[in-house]
């Protein structure tokens, strides 16, 4: 009998022993598709073993495993370093629809433990971004804005546009240029095609060649960009026919200089200089480059009209131009100078987008100042905030 | 039919990218349309190229005006491209070494003109002609003031906290939190429904100038 | 008059001639123009002063080459006030750049201070993990840097004998560029284990971090080259910043001086009923 | 400093100078430096596109090692990355424009591009430009006050500031306003508006001046630390 109990007791003291240096599992371990995405992965999370926190036995890290089956074979998918509040690791080798298990292993210097099976979990694609519903309300009431107006014009319905100064001057621009026997030159930004700044540029350029074409002038346009060079051909060639004077039309002088930022200021400041165009526009996107064009074309005492949506280049341009378009204006321009009922009516849709962000941003700001007080509706705080935020 | 379906294509390319903005399953469907147009950039850079080599070919065929800088053109061109298509464009090639010698010293150069430039344009610009210019020339000046230490020597060591609203520092600070913020903020918002109308209209085909003529 | 009517139209390349003789000027003679030491700086500067010689101050280099024109500087002053104190540096960085970029501020600094390697200061090199890096020093530095940046074993150097963990480190100095940097230092070392930090950064980027100034997270900021100066002047270390700093400033007060010129001409002409032709003003754009 | 170094300082110091000589008038120098400025930055784009764009993304995923041409050889299985070629014909139209007679080609590869930048740039000003900062204008109170153990307490600078920014927006963004006449209440708003944009304009540029300066004296300590001291130093007079 002694013997016995002498037996048991070592079992329980090896069994305590033991204990001592298991590591306890990490807790909380969860798995559930990733959501918002196009499918196939799975988001992991646990907390850190006990182990870990009070440092009674050292964590290296952390493994993720995975099978098909609970009791499955698994495979070890990734090591994860210790030393985090709480864990995450994505699994993005997750056929969608299949079910997986999870495991999540501590691992120690000598000693690893497991975590139960988690699961089972599928991967699957989602088809709405749930907290872009905000992104979707607002594109769809611009959207209907812009096209209702449009339909108006088309309509026949008179549309006002308020004076724009900087427009009401090219006409006079091209023909200073024209009665001092010096080409016109346009600058449509340094940006590529899939700028909107830039097709706005190109739009002007196509209402500018046209009064170019009808003074009999010179148009000179260099292009930073070969697809702007392209497109911007198209448009001059179509515009001098429109004004009957295809013969007029020379591709040559619509040319490309370099995709280069720097390298292409040092181009038009060369043709500046050197052909003494007699009235100057940039229009469109433009970075440092801005301050180094106007400056150069005041130096050789041309007008100077500018348009961009650039905030940082617009300083530049109200200092060295004649004329800036500031923002909006640019892309309200091409509408100001062809109109066009299509144009004219976007442009009254977007006055109506405007109201509308008045209003909220109105309505925002005294939500805000009475949800300092603490004011709620269905128990949820009255600030507007929460339906302008966009994950 | 030789607008029509450009503009289906352009069509189609753009609503790609709006859904995959609201439909997360869209997205590598839309990565690779993305990565499409790296390529059509790639090959459009040659015609620029071709057009930049034409007229500067031509220029020197017909001796015209400058014709030997034109040469110095033509060679600058091949040499880089050359060098760095066939001896590639990493670290130590002759490539690297062209951009480190000839187009960084040049482009640096051609960015520090703004430094010049912005006294001329100020000199010119900022003059007290009506309140609009007063206003422009007045938060320059403190904002310069308080970007460099010599804007506040003048400030004595007891200057009181109660008048710190009258450091060029502490003005210069709130003009660029309030002035410039609300300013810039207009600006966006104002542009941004440009550029969402733009786009709308050249999605459906109502803005089709970029295509040229009929 | 005639002088009036001259200065309201001036050349504009007198005006670029005067700006590139004062950019030049300062450059090559500084003028050792007296900056004025913010509260922010001086904070960091009693903090190193106030340590027993020989505490172990640890210099993060989290900034690429693109910040270096500012922000090198000041680890340049940093450092040398450290050795000035004989204090021990420990060098780490989280931008794989900053490991090179400290290279080359102790060689620097090797050409005034006779300093050993391994005892006066090392330099542990660059570990990618932001946060978890720092975290993971809480625990222990030969964990994270069992080698240092030359690829020697850390257990070998007599500085490191003392550094253990991040409880060993009496004051933190986060060269920052962006993120990682002055953010993830607050947030682990400051927060999880009470450090003391001081930061350097961008212009740009020191508005962000005021709020971190006033909770007392960040003890203290230098602030762009201006930031960089103040710390040369209250060291009275002739860096690089301060000269630059004096051309910034000379170029300022060049250009608002022509302005004033441009007005002051502007109302003298306007008297006579000239208006001059000045070129054009910021014309109301409506 | 090597020899080559030296050589290669040397002719980015020329180089500089001859841009900066453009600051007293055009000239010769000039002229050559921007001639090679022009071809150098034009060759040097069309070898980084052909390496970061081209390889990347066309010829890798269709005829690299581990390529869809390749693998449909070997396995006989096509793959999604065949799609590349789109790209290529895509591309290929633009090469068009090299014939006038079928240049109208080159439309489908601008279409695509102007398409797909619409769609992009839909969604990014709408999100970035336009949402994002009402947002950041509507989380502003008026007036700022917070309760503290001893009641309310008013930030006065906190509301100044908040109220002045709101009002800035506010009328500055009906300067756009477009559809009527700015006369009356509109037009004195549109006015203030203008005066918040021109104070914002002012402070830009002021802004600006120091990251200006900062280039010229970076130029400039190339000039006297790397050229000057370097060839000094490198001819063993310094």
């Amino acid at each position: 009998m002694k013997s016995a109990y002498a037996v048991i007791l070592l079992i329980a003291a090896l069994a305590v022993a033991a204990h001592g240096q298991t590591l306890r599992t990490a807790e909380n371990a969860a798995a559930a598709d990733t959501p918002v995405d196009a499918g196939g992965s799975i988001d992991l999370t646990w907390e850190p073993s006990p182990d870990e926190l009070d440092a009674k036995a050292e964590v290296l890290g952390y493994e993720v495993w995975r099978a098909k089956r609970p009791a499955g074979d698994y495979k070890k998918l990734a090591d994860v370093e210790a030393g985090k509040e709480s864990y995450q690791h994505t699994d993005e080798e997750a056929e969608n629809g299949v079910e997986y298990f999870y495991k999540v292993r501590v691992r120690g210097e000598k000693m690893s433990t497991d975590t139960a099976p988690v699961g089972p979990v599928k991967a699957a694609p989602q088809w709405f971004h749930k907290d872009r519903l905000n992104m979707l309300v607002a594109a769809v009431l611009l959207s209907a804005f812009v096209l209702y107006y449009i339909s108006q014009a088309r309509a026949g319905k008179k549309l006002f546009i308020r004076r724009i100064a900087g427009l009401e001057a090219v006409q006079e621009a091209v023909g200073r240029a024209t009665e001092m026997g010096k080409p016109v030159l346009y600058v449509p930004g340094i940006a590529d095609i899939d700028d909107i700044q830039t097709i706005a540029a190109v739009t002007i350029l196509g209402r500018v060649a046209t009064m170019v074409a009808e003074y009999d002038a010179n148009l000179l346009v260099p292009c930073s960009r070969s697809l702007v060079m392209s497109t911007a051909q198209e448009i001059v060639k179509e515009a001098y026919l429109e004004a009957g004077r295809p013969d007029a039309y020379h591709r040559e002088n619509i040319r490309y200089l370099t995709d280069d930022q720097f390298g292409f200021v040092a181009g038009v400041d060369g043709i500046m200089v050197r052909e003494k165009p007699a009235a100057n526009f940039y229009m469109g996107t433009f970075y440092a480059e801005s301050l180094i064009l106007a400056e150069t074309g005041h130096s050789i005492g041309a007008i100077q009209i500018a348009g961009t949506a650039m905030p940082s280049q617009l300083p530049f341009f109200i200092a060295a131009c004649d004329y800036t378009l500031i923002g909006e204006e640019l892309f309200a321009a091409s509408a100001y100078l062809s109109r066009e009922p299509r144009l004219l009516g976007s442009l009254i849709g977007q006055d109506w987008g405007k109201v509308v962000i008045l209003f909220f941003i109105i309505a925002g700001v005294i939500t805000a100042f009475l949800a300092q007080f603490g004011f709620e509706i269905f128990g949820r705080s009255i600030a507007l905030e929460q339906l302008f935020v966009v994950k | 039919m030789r607008r029509e379906i450009p503009m289906i294509v352009a069509f189609v390319a753009g609503v790609i990218i709006i859904l995959e903005f609201f439909v997360p399953s869209l997205r590598s469907v839309a990565s690779q349309v993305q990565n499409w147009y790296l390529v059509v950039v790639a090959f459009a850079i040659l015609v620029g190229a071709f057009n930049l080599l034409r007229m500067n070919y031509m220029k020197v065929r017909d001796r015209r005006a400058d014709w030997p800088y034109s040469i110095i053109l033509i060679v600058g061109l091949f040499t880089m491209a050359i060098a760095g298509i066939f001896w590639g464009i990493g670290q130590g090639t002759v490539f690297d070494w062209l951009f480190n010698y000839l187009m960084f010293p040049m482009s640096s150069t051609m960015f520090a003109l703004l430094a010049f430039f912005v006294a001329s344009a100020a000199y010119r610009a900022f003059r007290a002609r009506a309140v609009d210019a007063t206003l422009l020339l007045v938060a320059a000046i403190i904002v310069m003031l308080g970007q460099v230490p010599i804007g506040s020597i003048w400030i004595p060591e007891w200057w009181p906290h109660s008048l710190v609203f009258l450091t060029p520092d502490w003005l210069k600070d709130r003009i660029m939190e309030i002035f410039n913020t609300a300013g810039q903020r207009a600006i966006l918002i104002g542009a941004s429904l440009g550029v969402v109308s733009t786009s709308l209209r050249i999605l459906l085909g109502i803005e089709r100038s970029y295509l040229g003529e009929e | 008059m005639k002088f009036v009517r001259w200065l309201a139209d001036i050349d504009r390349r007198i005006i670029f001639l005067v700006i590139a003789v004062s950019v030049v000027v300062p450059l090559l003679v500084p003028l050792g123009m007296r900056v004025k030491v913010t509260s922010q700086t001086k904070i960091v500067y009693e903090e190193v002063e106030k340590l027993p010689a020989g505490s172990n101050v640890l210099v993060a280099f989290d900034y690429d080459p693109a910040a270096a024109p500012e922000v090198h500087p000041m680890a340049l002053a940093f450092l040398h006030h450290c050795f000035a104190k004989k204090h021990k540096v420990i060098i780490m960085a989280l931008w794989p750049q900053g490991a090179q970029l400290a290279v080359s501020a102790m060689g620097e600094m090797m050409q005034e201070f006779d300093l050993e390697y391994g005892r006066d200061y090392v330099n542990l090199g660059y570990k990618p993990g932001g946060d978890i890096v720092i975290k993971s020093l809480g625990a222990s530095f030969p964990k994270v840097f069992p080698r240092d940046m030359a690829g020697a074993s850390t257990a070998d150097l007599p500085i490191m004998a003392e550094v253990r963990n991040l409880k060993d480190i009496d004051l933190i100095m986060a060269l920052s560029a962006g993120d990682p940097g002055i953010p993830a230092w607050v947030r682990v070392a400051n927060a999880l284990y009470q450090r003391r930090v001081a930061g350097g950064c961008t212009a740009v980027s020191a508005p962000q971090f005021f709020p971190y100034l006033q909770t007392g997270q960040l003890i203290g900021l230098l602030g762009g080259l201006k930031g960089a100066a103040e710390y040369e002047t209250v060291t009275a270390y002739a860096g690089k910043a301060s000269s630059r700093m004096d051309a910034q400033s000379i170029a300022h007060v060049v250009i608002i001086l022509f302005i004033l010129f441009a007005n002051i001409s502007y109302f003298i002409l306007r008297k006579q009923g000239d208006e001059g032709s000045g070129g054009p003003t910021a014309r109301p754009p409506a | 400093m090597d020899g080559l170094t030296l050589f290669g300082t040397w002719i980015a110091a020329l180089l500089t100078l001859f841009i900066l000589s453009f600051l007293y008038k055009d000239n010769p120098f000039y002229k050559f430096a921007e001639y090679l400025f022009v071809g150098v930055s034009a060759g040097f784009w069309i070898a980084y596109n052909f390496h970061n764009l081209l390889v990347p993304n066309l010829i890798d995923p269709l005829f690299g090692a581990d390529g869809a041409f390749p693998k449909l050889i070997r396995e006989g299985q096509p793959d999604f990355r065949l799609l590349t070629i789109i790209a290529g014909l895509l591309g290929v139209t633009m090469l068009f424009r090299f014939f006038p007679k079928v240049a109208w080609v080159s439309r489908y590869g601008i279409a695509f591009s102007v398409g797909l930048g619409a769609g992009l740039m839909f969604i990014v000003y709408l999100q970035a430009n336009c949402i994002y900062q009402i947002w950041g204008t509507i989380t502003l109170s008026p007036v700022v006050v917070t309760e503290t153990a001893t009641g309310w307490h008013f930030d006065w600078g906190a509301s100044v500031a908040n109220t002045l920014l709101i009002v800035g927006v506010v009328s500055a963004l009906v300067y756009f306003y477009f559809s009527k006449e700015h006369k009356g209440l509109l037009g004195g708003t549109a006015r203030l508006g203008i005066w918040f944009l021109m104070i914002s304009f002012g402070a830009a540029f002021g802004y600006t001046v120091m990251a200006r300066i900062s280039l010229l004296i970076g130029r400039m300590e190339f000039l006297i630390n790397d050229w000057i001291k370097g060839t000094l130093i490198a001819l063993g007079l310094l």
